[in-house]
């Protein structure tokens, strides 16, 4: 039956059921396997296998920007091969904006006070850090550090050579100095902590 | 009904209102995150649904509520000096008149909000990357080390102190009407309510009200009114009693 | 419904670049602008927007599990309503499952009054709104907008894209007028800023 012309194909039942797996492909953020789609879609595995096949006739390289890939992990869409300058423009897009002040309030304190939980971090900025501190864990500004003494302790950042590259730095110790606030990272944090806490919890 | 009985559905709490109130006074939940407003409309409702008012259960909630509220206020503007002078009556009525289609602009926002995600319920996308899409390569800008200890510099800044003039909606203290109350039933039997809220602004109305259902609750004294919306006549009552609630209530 | 036989459209030039909007649309993290899409794909705005709408043809309710729809300033590909019963079976909605009404009030100030800080909402909503403002950074419907002026300023929260997406907004100027009395947004703010100038200080 696949090699029946488009057109017809629409209105049988296993169209329904490939526009079913097409709307789970699109929404997934992993392969699929045949169960996983079978259990989505409420139908069983060969009917899952025949619309797939449909959906490989369509979504094939040359035919569609849109192409259905089996991995080993089941199936996915990617983009058409022929597109791939396209989406390494796409992808490769220079974030050429600058850091948020967010990001760089947290890169700061942790340049400066050496590495720092997001606990800490919390404190010092007034407010919650947890989205900050993985986004520059993410884009590889920050790594994590050990964690803080004692049992259960919280996970440490500091900044990377990534980050010093960024910023021009030889090393931690090319920071412009901080003389106003105090002369090592411990008088420094001493005065964050002061201000942070009759900021008030 | 009596409000320690009111059963409470809030974002931040579930139970009962007498629970809820034990937890505020130990500390173990934060007043600052519970909306009263939610309580009032709890009771609000309940009442409507039954045939009786309770004046004596009514009284009570009022006094609860308000102490509430003052306790609130407290705990969310702890360095608030209250300074009534600076508002006239007719600005802090403005000011609530204000206040309140303010909030009532933000309820429709919010309420359109939750219509447009009941509707939007059913469309589902993918959040994140796509399965086999290529790796994302982020070129960051160069950063200047200055902006780093511009950063650490503005963290190490005092905050200036929160100016919450704002709040425009200080409530009057209950005690000043009890005091003015008191005193007047001292030199006679009874007042007309009426007479006594002449020439005060809402929010004063609302104090000096409280202050006589506090009394009332003291059973300092009794509050009659020959119809709905006819004067309110308040008398003394037993002096001993209300004085011995008075050493009470200062134990 | 088909009217137009698949293979037919694959000829015409403009079919090429629907083609590479379509591999960009499906490796996509978010929606993406008409002026992002002419810059992945190489090619002007106006053709791009002519390639849209055959793709706006092609993926549509009802015709195809794979529907185009524009949010959020931009142009996404999501699942048709059709099939959110399968979708559902799939994945689940963590982000706002169980928006509470503070959650809600607080997003409605920020989407209607711009970048507010938490002393604001708790201002307008009589609520601390410090938990809610966090649950709602976390859930990735708020996001960290600089800090109000002046020294030491309250850290200020705006909705994010994702918010836009979820709402199934084409941009916050998208959202209804509360102006039955004939204000908007500017001289609300206008106001409680004349309000707090009166009596500040």
């Amino acid at each position: 039956m696949e090699n029946r012309p488009f057109r017809l194909i629409t209105s049988g039942p296993l169209e329904a059921l490939a526009r079913t797996l097409e709307a789970l492909l699109v929404v997934a953020s992993a392969p699929l396997s045949v169960a996983e789609l079978a259990a989505a879609a409420d139908d069983d595995e060969a009917r899952i296998e025949s619309a797939l096949e449909l959906l490989a006739e369509r979504f094939v390289e040359g035919r569609s920007g849109i192409v259905l890939e089996h991995v080993s992990g089941g199936y996915a869409f990617r983009a058409s091969r022929d597109e791939a300058p396209a989406c390494a423009r796409l992808v490769e897009r220079p974030v050429e904006r600058g850091l948020s002040p967010a990001a760089l309030e947290t890169l700061a304190v942790a340049a400066y006070l050496g590495p720092v939980s997001r606990p800490d971090v919390a404190r010092l900025r007034g407010v919650a850090a947890d989205t900050v501190v993985a986004g520059l864990v993410e884009r590889g500004l920050l790594t994590e550090a050990g964690r803080e003494p004692g049992v259960g302790g919280a996970v440490r950042y500091r900044t990377t050579e990534l980050f010093e590259r960024i910023f021009g730095l030889e090393s931690l110790s090319a920071l412009p100095r901080l003389d106003d606030l105090g002369d090592d990272a411990d008088s420094i944090r001493g005065r964050l902590e002061a201000v942070a806490a009759r900021r008030g919890a | 009904m009596r409000a320690p009985d009111l059963d409470l559905d809030l974002d931040t709490f579930e139970g009962p209102f007498d629970l809820l109130l034990t937890l505020v006074l130990r500390e173990e939940l934060a007043l600052g995150e519970v909306d009263v407003a939610e309580i009032v409309l709890a009771y609000v409702e309940r009442l409507a649904a039954r045939e009786r008012l309770d004046l004596e259960g009514c009284g009570e909630f009022l006094v609860l509520v308000a102490s509430l509220l003052e306790l609130k206020a407290r705990d969310l503007f702890p360095d608030e000096e209250v300074d009534l002078s600076e508002l006239s009556p007719e600005e802090a009525a403005d000011e609530l008149a204000r206040r309140l289609e303010e909030y009532r602009r933000l309820k429709h926002g919010a309420a359109w909000l939750a219509e447009r995600l009941e509707h939007e319920s059913d469309r589902y996308f993918r959040l994140g990357p796509a399965p086999l899409a290529p790796r994302p390569e982020r070129r960051l800008a160069p950063g200047r080390p200055e902006d780093l200890a511009a950063a650490v510099r503005a963290l190490a800044e005092e905050p200036p102190q929160l100016s919450l003039a704002h709040m425009g909606l200080r409530f009057p203290p209950i005690e000043r009407f009890l005091d003015r109350f008191r005193a007047t039933l001292r030199r006679r039997k009874a007042f007309m309510l009426d007479a006594e809220l002449e020439g005060l602004s809402r929010l004063e109305q609302a104090a000096a009200f409280l202050a006589v259902l506090e009394l009332r609750k003291g059973n300092e004294v009794r509050i009659e009114q020959a119809a709905p919306f006819a004067p309110i006549r308040v008398s003394r009552l037993d002096i001993e009693r209300s004085s011995e609630w008075r050493t009470a209530r200062s134990a």
